[in-house]
C-alpha cells in the first residue's frame, strides 16, 4: 500500500466503484485534461440551508475535483466557495492523519503518534476506569454538526446507550426559534422555494444573511424580484441580501420580537388583517390583539429604534400582499429568542401568510431533527431491540460547559469530542477551556489540529465527509440524496461510526456492532421504510422526500393541540406548568439579557452590542485553515460604525481591543463603515481561540430559549426539543472597542 | 565506470556558464558539469578592450569565481578539449581518452575569430587577434607605440580606442569597405563615429583594402592598397566564426548560415542535445529570419534558456536583436535594426539630427521606426529598443505597432515625442 | 517580496518621487540624478514609471557584460555592485521599462534598489500614487477602488488627477527628504525644481 | 479580416450577493494555489442612512476591447484572441509588472514563479463550447459569458419585467392582486 494509506483491519475496505455515476470522465485541471476514474453523486452535509448536490471526480482514489450536481432541482449545479475548497480540504497536507497521544501539558499541543490499537486500548481504559469509579454516567459525549448527518450520531448513540453514558441533548443553534415557532404552529415545514418564487408578492426575511447561509435561494429570489415582488430584510447588518432588498429594516439587536408586534399592531389598528384565515385557523387572537395595544409604532420605534415610517410601511405591505416569510436563525439567538419567533409567526398569521403556494411561513423543515419527527427510525439504531437500555441523565449541550463544572453524582469524567468544536463554539471560551482541563479523559476526533486537539489527550483522525456515509436532508428543500464515500480515507482516518463500532466491539458490545455492518446498512436502518432509500444512493437521487413529511404546500392544516394556529399557544403554556423558564403562551417582548435597555449599567461600561454572523467563508469554525478560505477571509475583523469610530479614534484598518468583563480580543482589524447602526458591532462567529480572533472569548453563556437550563445546570432528566429548546444567546454580547497602541503601520 | 551526468555542458563562456546555473536553478537535484577548454572560469570577453587598456585589471573581467560554480553545486573541469560526441551512447569524448556520460548535452562552443591565414605575414610576430585573455596578455607583453587595428567592427573600435588608452602614440583603424562599420550604420553616421575616433588620436582610413603584412622576424608595417603603414602590431578584427566542428562531426544538423540550428528551445536537430551563444544561429527578433548574433546578451540569455529547457523547464528564447552597442572613453555608439540600404527608397524615410553633441539618426520603413543609430549618447535607448521589438511583431493579427503619423515624420524630435507617448496607451 | 506600485491614475506628475531620489543621491533636487522617472507623454496622456521593477527573468541580467548584475533569489532584488560597471550600456538597451540610465555623477549605470527596503519616493509621495506592497496587497487595493468607482462610493474624486503638492505638501517632503538624509532641505528648492520642470514639459509640447 | 465575435464576460452587479464562490471555483478549475487570484469578488459600500447597502463586484479580467496590459506589455507576452480574450503567454513574461500598473482594474496576478498570469477567460472550456467555470457555477446566475449581443438580450429578459410591474406602488393603492 502507498504511504498514504495504511491498512488498519478492522477499517472497511468497500467497493466504491458502485458508486460511479459515470467511469473514465475526462476533466480539466489547471488547463490539462485529467481522465478521473469516476465520478460519484453525494452531498454536502454541513450545517446549512442548502445540502447542495455534488458530483466529485475521483482518481487514483484522490479527490481532484468537485462539481455541483446540474440535476439537483434546488441546487442546479452550483455550489458556494467551501464547497470547491474541500477538495483542498479533503487533499491538505495538515490533515491528521494517524492517532495522537498527547504528550506535553492540556494546550500546549504536543503529541506522539501511537496505533489504532493503541488508542483503542487507552479509551477502554479510560473509560473503564472512569466507569468504574465514577460510574457510567460520568461519560458523555460532545458532537455537533461539523458534518451534520446524522447516521453516524446514531451509532454512536447505540453505544453511549448500551453504556449507560450521559446523553447530549439540544442544539445551540436554533431551538429556541424552534420551540416559539412549534408553540404558535406544531410541526414544522418549509415549501420548495421554486413554489413560492412563482407565487409570492413580498418576500419577508428575517435574521437571514443569505450570502453566507442560503446562496441558493438568490436564483428563487431574483425570479419572485424580477416578476415584480418585493423583498424586505430584517437584519441588523448590512447583509449581500439586505443589498438586493426594496426594504432593509434594522433593528437593534434582540428587538426583532418588537418589530413584529409593532407591525401587528398596525394591522390590527388599521383593520388589515386576515380575517378569514384568523376566523377559521386560529385561537387566541382576542389574547394577542389585547397584548399588541401597547405596541404602538412610536413605542416600537423607540425599543427597535427602526423609523416607524418603515414599520407601517413593511406591515401594510405584508397585510395586503401575498407574504411568504422566510425567518432565518439569527433573530433567535437572543435570550429572548424564542419570543421573538412566536412573534413573527404570529405576525405571519395575522396577514394569513399560512398555507398558501404564495404565502407562507418558513422556519425550519421538521427534517432539520428526523428522528425526531419519525421520519428517521433513530432508535431502531441507537436502542437496539433486546438490549439493555438504562434511563441516563441528559446533558443540555447549550451549556455543556456548566455540566461538566456542576455536574455531581456522579461528576463528568470523560468526554468524547467529534463534529464539533467545543472550544471555540461555546461561548465564554475561558470557562469551557476550565470545564475541558477538568476532565480526566478528553478524545476529540478531528480533521485538523484545532482549538479542541490542543486540549485533548487523544486525537483520532478523523473523515472528511466526502469518505464516509451519512444521511441529511435538508432542512429548508425537500431535496434528499444519501451520503457515499467517494474515496477510501487516506492514511489511518476512519469514518466516524466505524471508530463507534470498533469502541464498541472493544468495549464488550460485540453483538451490537457486527463487522459486517457497513455504513450504508447503518444509513438504511435509519431512514428506515420513509421513503424509496435506493433512489436517493448514488448513482441514483435526488428524490423529493414524500409528501407526508414535506407537503408540498405545508400548513394547510397545524397538529398543535387545538388543530389550529395558536396565537396563544397552550403547549408553551402547559409546558410552562412543569419546568422553569420563561414560557409564555404569548409573544410578550422582554429585553435580551445583556444590552443598552436591560443592563444600563453594564452598558456605560460595554456600551457596543456584538452579534456573530456566520460568514460565507467557514461553516462555523471549518475551512479557515485553508490557503484558498484563508487569502479570502484575511484577517479577524470587526465591523463598527462610523459614528463609533470616531468617537474612540479608531479608523479604517486600524487594530483594536474588544473586551468586556469576560475576556478581550487584540489586534482585531477594525472596519469602519455603513455595516451597522451606532451601537452595534459585528464579528464573524467560528474563528479559532489559538488564531485570536474568536469571539466567543466575549459572548456569555445564557442559553435562549424558554426552558431555564442553567437553573438545573444544564442536567436535564427529561427534555422536549421542540419546546424546551435553547440556543446560545450569542448576540446579547456587551463590549467596549478601543484602538490598539501599536499599529502595525507604524 | 564512466562519469555521468544529467546535463553536461561543453563551453564555459557565456552562454555555457548561464545554462549551467538556470539548470542549477530549474531542478537543483540534477548533476551538471560544465567543460572548458580554458583554465579559466567564464569572463567577459566584451571587458578585453579594458583589460588592455589598462582601465580594468584582470580580476575585474571575471564573471564567476571558480568557487561560485562549486558553491552551485556545478562540476566544473576547465583545460579540457572535447575530442568528439557520440549521440547515439549519449557520450562525450575528451582529448584525455576519457568518456563522459550525459544525460542532457549543451553545446556552448562559442566561435572563433577570423585569419587570413594566407595573406603574407599574418604569422608573424606581432599579429594579434582579441578573443581571449591570453590574446590579451599576449599583446600587452608584447608592447610597441604603433598599431593598425584592421576592422571596424566592435572589437576594431574598442581595439582602437583601448591601444590608444593603453599608450600607443599612433594607432591607425583600417576598413576595407567604404565606412566604418558598414554592416550596422549608414555613412552619415559612420562619418560621426570617425569624427569622434579622430578626435581621440586614432587615425581612421576607409575604403582602404590591407594586402599584406610587412616585416622579417616580426610585424612592422602593413600595407593597403594605398600605402604602407608602420607598425609594431596588428590587431585583426575582421570578424568571428561559429565554432561548429564538434557538432558537424557528431551529425548535429547546422543552419543554413553555418551554425547550429535550434529552435526556440534551444533544442537542436538531435534529441537530447541542446545548444547556445556563440554557436547556434537563431531568429533575428526584428527581420525574423535566420541570424547568427555573436553578443553577450544573445549568449547568457539562450544559455539560461537551454539550461532551464535542459533540467525540465518551459521556456523559449523569443531570438534577439542585432545590437551595435560600444559606450567606452567617449565613445557611444548605437545601432539597431535596419540601416538605410536595407530599405527599399520609396519606403524609406530618413531624418537625422544633431542636438547638444548627440547624433541621432532614425530610419522610418513605411512610416514604421525601422532603424536606430546614434552617436554621443544611450538616452531613449530602451525605447527605441522597445519600438523596433513591437515593430517587429506588425504581422501579426493583433500587433500594437503603429506608424508614425505623416504630421510627425518632419524630425527626429517629433518622431521621438510621438514614441515616447505611444509607449503607454 | 514587496515592490514599487505605480498607480498612474493618483500621480500628479509633481515629481517629488525624482527630486527626493536624486537629493539622496547627490544631495541636489536634480531628476537627471534619479534613479525613479514618471514619464509623460501629455497633460492627459497616461503616466508611466521608469523603475526597476525587479523583474523575476531581468533582461539586465543576461545584457550586463560583466555579471555585475545579479538577481538574489531570497530578497528577489535585482542588485548591482555598480562599482564595477564599465558603464557598456548592455543593460540600459536591453531593460524593457527604462529603469536603468548611467548617472552623471557616477560613471556607472544603476537603478533603483528600492533604498534598502524603505524606498524614500514612496515616503514623499503626496498623492499615494507609488505604494511600496506586495503584488497581492497592490492588486487587492486596485479591484477594490475599481469597485468604488463603479458603484460610486466616494471613488469619483479618484478618478480625477490629483493636483499639486501644496506649499504645506512641500514642506512635509521636505522634512522628510531631510530627516531621512540628515540635512536640511530647502521646500522652495523642491517647488521650483518642480515648476521648472512642468516648464520644460510645457515647451517640449506636452 | 473578418472579426469573431467577441466574446466578453458581463457581471450583473444587481445580482452579485457577494458568495465569492467564483473565487474558490476559479481556483479549483485552474489549480491555483493561495495567490494568484484570477478573480476577485470587491465590496463597496454606498448610501446613507436608509439607502445604505453592500454592493459586490466580482473582479476577474475584464478582457478589454483596447487592452492597456497587451499595450504596456514589453515582452509581447500578451495577446488578445480573435474572439476577444486577452491571453498570456506565460514563457514570454519577464515579470516586469507593467501589466499591473497599466491595468485599470489590478488584475494581472504574480505567481510565486514571478511570470503574471490572470484569468483566461477559461479558455480551455469555451473551446469546448462549455462556459467558464465562475460562469457556470455562480449561485446567483450573477456571471455571464457570451457575446455582448446576447448578454444585453438576457439582461433585458432579466429587467424589463420589472419595469412593469413597478415594484409595489399599484398594490399599496388598493389593487392588490390577492
Amino acid at each position: 500500500m502507498s504511504e498514504t494509506f495504511n491498512d488498519i483491519p478492522w477499517r472497511r475496505q468497500e467497493d466504491l466503484d458502485a458508486y460511479a455515476v459515470r467511469r473514465n470522465v475526462p476533466v480539466w485541471i489547471g488547463g490539462k485534461k485529467v481522465i478521473a476514474d469516476r465520478v460519484v453523486k453525494t452531498c454536502c452535509p454541513h450545517n446549512c440551508y442548502d445540502t447542495c448536490g455534488e458530483l466529485v471526480y475521483v482518481k487514483d482514489e484522490k479527490v481532484i475535483k468537485i462539481e455541483g450536481d446540474p440535476a439537483h432541482p434546488i441546487t442546479k449545479g452550483h455550489l458556494c466557495l467551501k464547497g470547491f475548497a474541500n477538495v483542498q480540504k479533503i487533499n491538505s497536507p495538515d490533515r491528521v492523519k494517524y492517532p495522537l497521544l498527547r504528550t506535553g501539558e492540556r494546550g500546549e499541543g504536543k503529541f506522539r503518534r501511537i496505533s489504532w490499537d493503541e488508542a483503542m486500548d487507552w479509551m477502554v481504559d479510560k473509560i473503564q476506569s472512569i466507569q468504574k469509579t465514577y460510574g457510567p454516567e460520568a461519560i458523555l459525549e460532545y458532537c455537533y454538526s461539523g458534518n451534520r448527518e446524522h447516521m453516524a450520531k446514531a451509532v454512536a448513540g447505540r453505544l453511549w446507550n448500551l453504556m449507560g453514558a450521559s446523553k447530549l441533548v439540544g442544539s445551540f443553534c436554533l431551538l429556541s426559534g424552534v420551540a416559539g415557532s412549534v408553540g404558535c404552529v406544531g410541526s414544522q415545514y418549509t415549501m420548495d422555494p421554486q413554489v413560492w418564487a412563482d407565487h409570492a408578492q413580498t418576500l419577508f426575511l428575517v435574521g437571514r444573511n443569505c450570502t453566507a447561509t442560503n446562496p441558493h435561494i438568490f436564483p428563487f429570489l431574483y425570479r419572485a424580484k424580477e416578476r415584480g415582488a418585493t423583498i424586505i430584510v430584517v437584519d441588523p447588518y448590512a447583509t449581500g441580501v439586505a443589498a438586493k432588498a426594496d426594504i432593509h429594516l434594522r433593528p437593534r439587536p434582540g428587538t426583532d420580537g418588537a418589530l413584529a408586534l409593532g407591525m401587528i399592531h398596525w394591522i390590527l389598528a388599521q383593520g388589515l388583517e386576515d380575517k378569514v384565515f384568523i376566523a377559521e385557523k386560529t385561537t387566541g387572537f382576542e389574547e394577542l390583539a389585547a397584548y399588541v395595544k401597547e405596541w404602538t409604532p412610536e413605542l416600537t420605534e423607540r425599543v427597535t429604534t427602526v423609523p416607524k415610517e418603515q414599520i407601517i410601511r413593511t406591515a401594510e405591505i405584508l397585510a395586503k400582499t401575498d407574504a411568504m416569510f422566510e425567518t432565518g436563525y439569527g433573530q433567535q439567538r437572543y435570550s429572548n429568542g424564542h419570543q421573538t419567533q412566536q412573534a413573527l409567526a404570529c405576525l405571519a398569521a395575522v396577514c394569513g401568510s399560512f398555507g398558501k403556494p404564495s404565502a407562507n411561513y418558513d422556519c425550519i423543515s421538521g427534517m432539520a431533527f428526523p428522528g425526531i419527527t419519525g421520519f428517521a427510525n433513530g432508535a431502531a439504531v441507537s436502542a437496539p431491540k433486546g438490549a439493555d437500555i438504562p434511563k441516563t441523565r441528559l446533558v443540555n449541550i447549550a451549556a455543556v460547559a456548566r455540566a461538566v463544572h456542576e455536574a455531581q453524582d456522579p461528576p463528568i469524567k470523560g468526554i468524547l469530542s467529534y463534529r464539533g468544536g467545543l472550544i471555540s463554539q461555546q461561548p465564554d471560551v475561558d470557562y469551557t477551556i476550565e470545564a475541558v482541563k477538568k476532565l480526566d479523559m478528553f478524545v476529540t476526533i478531528e480533521q485538523f489540529m484545532t482549538d479542541d486537539t490542543d486540549y485533548a489527550d487523544l486525537v483520532l483522525p478523523a473523515c472528511h465527509y466526502l469518505e464516509q456515509y451519512g444521511v441529511h436532508p435538508s432542512y429548508w428543500h425537500n431535496w434528499h440524496q444519501i451520503l457515499v464515500p467517494v474515496c477510501q480515507p487516506p492514511y489511518e482516518c476512519v469514518p466516524d461510526a466505524e471508530i463507534f463500532a470498533q469502541l464498541g466491539r472493544r468495549l464488550g458490545y460485540e453483538a451490537y456492532f457486527p463487522r459486517e455492518t457497513s455504513g450504508l446498512d447503518w444509513c438504511r436502518m435509519l431512514v428506515g421504510e420513509q421513503c424509496d432509500f435506493d433512489a436517493i444512493v448514488s448513482p441514483n437521487g435526488p428524490a423529493r422526500n414524500p409528501e407526508k413529511w414535506c407537503p408540498e404546500v405545508p400548513y394547510q392544516t397545524f397538529d398543535t393541540p387545538s388543530g389550529k394556529f395558536e396565537f396563544h399557544s397552550s403547549l408553551l403554556e402547559e409546558r410552562g406548568k412543569r419546568f422553569a423558564g420563561h414560557y409564555d403562551p404569548l409573544p410578550v417582548y422582554y429585553e435580551p439579557d445583556e444590552s443598552v435597555e436591560a443592563t444600563p449599567e453594564l452598558a456605560k461600561k460595554y456600551p457596543i452590542n456584538i452579534i456573530s454572523q456566520h460568514p460565507s467563508f467557514r461553516t462555523h469554525s471549518q475551512y479557515y485553515n485553508l490557503p484558498w478560505i484563508r487569502e479570502i477571509e484575511g484577517e479577524a475583523r470587526v465591523f463598527l460604525s462610523r459614528k463609533d469610530a470616531e468617537a474612540r479614534g479608531i479608523r479604517d484598518g486600524d487594530k483594536v481591543r474588544i473586551f468586556n468583563d469576560r475576556g478581550q480580543l487584540e489586534n482585531i482589524t477594525a472596519r469602519v463603515g455603513i455595516r451597522l447602526k451606532p451601537g452595534v458591532a459585528e464579528m464573524s462567529s467560528g474563528m479559532w481561540v489559538k488564531l485570536g480572533g474568536s469571539v466567543n472569548k466575549l459572548t456569555k453563556l445564557v442559553p435562549a430559549g424558554p426552558r431555564d437550563i442553567l437553573a438545573e445546570d444544564g442536567i436535564l432528566t427529561e427534555y422536549d426539543p421542540l419546546l424546551d429548546g435553547n440556543t446560545g444567546s450569542y448576540f446579547n454580547t456587551l463590549v467596549e472597542i478601543s484602538r490598539m497602541e501599536e499599529q502595525p503601520w507604524k | 565506470m564512466d562519469a555521468c551526468f544529467d546535463i553536461l555542458i561543453i563551453g564555459c563562456g557565456a552562454a555555457g556558464s548561464s545554462a549551467a546555473f538556470a539548470a542549477k536553478k530549474t531542478s537543483p537535484a540534477l548533476s551538471v558539469c560544465v567543460l572548458g577548454s580554458e583554465d579559466l572560469p567564464v569572463y567577459s570577453a566584451p571587458a578585453l578592450p579594458d583589460l588592455l587598456s589598462g582601465e580594468l585589471s584582470r580580476e575585474g573581467v571575471f564573471v564567476r569565481e571558480r568557487s561560485d560554480y562549486e558553491s552551485a553545486g556545478i562540476v566544473l573541469r576547465l583545460g579540457e578539449t572535447v575530442r568528439a560526441i557520440d549521440p547515439e551512447r549519449r557520450e562525450v569524448h575528451l582529448e584525455s581518452g576519457e568518456a563522459l556520460r550525459y544525460g542532457e548535452l549543451i553545446l556552448a562552443t562559442g566561435s572563433q575569430p577570423i585569419r587570413l591565414r594566407r595573406m603574407q605575414g599574418t604569422d608573424l610576430p606581432g599579429n594579434f587577434v582579441m578573443k581571449s585573455m591570453a590574446d590579451v596578455d599576449a599583446m600587452a607583453a608584447y608592447g610597441g607605440s604603433r598599431a593598425v587595428v584592421v576592422g571596424s567592427g566592435a572589437i576594431g573600435l574598442e581595439g582602437s580606442m583601448a591601444l590608444k588608452a593603453r599608450g600607443f602614440e599612433q594607432v591607425t583603424l583600417v576598413e576595407a569597405l567604404d565606412w566604418l562599420s558598414p554592416k550596422s550604420l549608414d555613412k552619415e553616421t559612420s562619418d560621426e563615429l570617425a569624427a569622434v575616433l579622430e578626435s581621440f588620436g586614432v587615425e581612421v582610413l576607409t575604403g582602404e583594402a590591407v594586402q599584406g603584412v610587412l616585416g622579417e622576424t616580426r610585424v612592422t608595417g602593413v600595407r593597403t592598397a594605398k600605402r604602407d603603414i608602420p607598425c609594431d602590431l596588428v590587431l585583426w578584427g575582421i570578424g568571428m566564426r561559429p565554432d561548429v566542428e564538434l557538432a558537424k562531426a557528431a551529425g548535429i544538423p547546422l543552419g543554413q548560415l553555418g551554425a547550429i540550428r535550434v529552435d526556440e528551445r534551444m533544442c537542436t536537430g538531435l534529441s537530447h542535445v541542446y545548444a547556445c551563444g556563440d554557436c547556434v544561429e537563431s531568429t533575428d527578433a526584428l527581420t525574423g529570419k535566420p541570424a547568427v548574433h555573436l553578443f553577450w546578451e544573445p549568449a547568457q540569455r539562450g544559455g539560461s534558456v537551454a539550461g532551464a529547457n535542459a533540467a525540465g523547464a518551459d521556456e523559449v528564447y523569443q531570438g534577439s536583436l542585432a545590437v551595435f552597442l560600444t559606450n567606452k572613453g567617449g565613445l557611444s555608439i548605437l545601432a539597431l535594426g535596419k540601416t538605410a540600404r536595407e530599405i527599399t527608397p520609396e519606403e524609406r524615410v530618413i531624418l537625422q539630427e544633431k542636438r547638444d553633441g548627440v547624433f541621432r539618426r532614425l530610419l522610418l520603413e513605411d512610416g514604421y521606426l525601422a532603424g536606430v543609430q546614434t552617436v554621443g549618447s544611450l538616452a531613449d535607448a530602451d525605447l527605441l529598443c522597445a519600438v523596433l521589438k513591437r515593430n517587429a511583431e506588425r504581422s501579426n493579427g493583433w500587433s500594437l505597432a503603429v506608424p508614425v503619423p505623416e504630421e510627425c515624420r518632419c524630425s527626429v524630435r517629433d518622431v521621438m515625442r510621438f514614441l515616447r507617448r505611444q509607449r503607454r496607451g | 517580496m514587496k515592490r514599487l506600485s505605480f498607480d498612474p491614475a493618483r500621480c500628479s506628475l509633481c515629481g517629488a518621487c525624482a527630486l527626493a531620489c536624486s537629493l539622496s543621491r547627490c544631495g541636489r533636487p536634480e531628476p537627471a540624478e534619479s534613479r525613479i522617472r514618471i514619464e509623460c507623454a501629455g497633460p492627459d496622456e497616461p503616466l508611466r514609471s521608469a523603475v526597476c521593477a525587479h523583474c523575476e527573468q531581468p533582461a539586465c541580467v543576461s545584457a550586463c557584460m560583466r555579471g555585475i548584475i545579479e538577481k538574489d533569489e531570497k530578497s528577489g532584488l535585482v542588485t548591482r555592485r555598480w562599482e564595477n560597471c564599465f558603464a557598456c550600456g548592455a543593460c540600459a538597451v536591453y531593460c524593457p521599462v527604462g529603469a536603468s540610465s548611467q548617472e552623471p555623477s557616477k560613471k556607472a549605470f544603476t537603478a533603483c534598489d528600492l533604498c534598502g527596503g524603505d524606498p524614500l519616493c514612496v515616503a514623499v509621495c503626496p498623492s499615494g500614487a507609488l505604494r511600496f506592497e506586495e503584488d497581492a496587497e497592490g492588486s487587492a487595493r486596485r479591484r477594490s477602488a475599481y469597485a468604488g468607482r463603479f458603484f460610486g462610493s466616494g471613488g469619483d474624486k479618484a478618478q480625477e488627477r490629483p493636483g499639486l503638492p501644496s506649499q504645506a505638501d512641500w514642506e512635509r517632503i521636505a522634512s522628510a527628504v531631510g530627516g531621512r538624509l540628515g540635512v536640511a532641505v530647502d521646500p522652495e528648492s523642491l517647488a521650483d525644481a518642480c515648476s521648472r520642470q512642468r516648464k520644460a514639459w510645457e515647451e517640449e509640447g506636452m | 479580416m473578418e472579426v469573431r465575435q467577441q466574446r466578453i464576460l458581463y457581471i450583473d452587479p444587481a445580482r452579485c450577493m457577494g458568495c465569492r464562490a467564483c473565487e474558490t471555483v476559479c481556483k479549483l478549475e485552474n489549480d491555483l494555489p493561495a495567490g494568484p487570484r484570477y478573480t476577485m469578488v470587491t465590496e463597496a459600500e454606498t448610501g446613507e442612512g436608509e439607502t445604505e447597502k453592500l454592493n459586490f463586484l466580482p473582479v476577474p479580467c475584464q478582457h478589454c476591447g483596447d487592452a492597456p496590459c497587451v499595450r504596456a506589455c514589453p515582452t509581447g507576452a500578451l495577446h488578445k484572441r480573435e474572439d476577444g480574450v486577452v491571453l498570456t503567454d506565460r514563457r514570454k513574461c519577464v515579470g516586469c509588472h507593467e501589466c499591473l500598473w497599466a491595468c485599470p482594474f489590478g488584475v494581472p496576478q504574480f505567481a510565486s514563479d514571478g511570470r503574471m498570469s490572470k484569468c483566461t477567460m477559461c479558455v480551455h472550456r469555451l473551446d469546448e463550447g462549455t462556459l467558464p467555470a465562475c460562469a457556470a457555477n455562480c449561485p446567483a446566475e450573477a456571471i455571464l459569458c457570451d457575446t455582448v449581443e446576447n448578454i444585453s438580450r438576457i439582461l433585458r429578459e432579466r429587467y424589463g419585467k420589472t419595469v412593469f410591474c413597478g415594484p409595489f406602488a399599484d398594490r399599496l393603492n388598493g389593487e392588490a392582486a390577492r
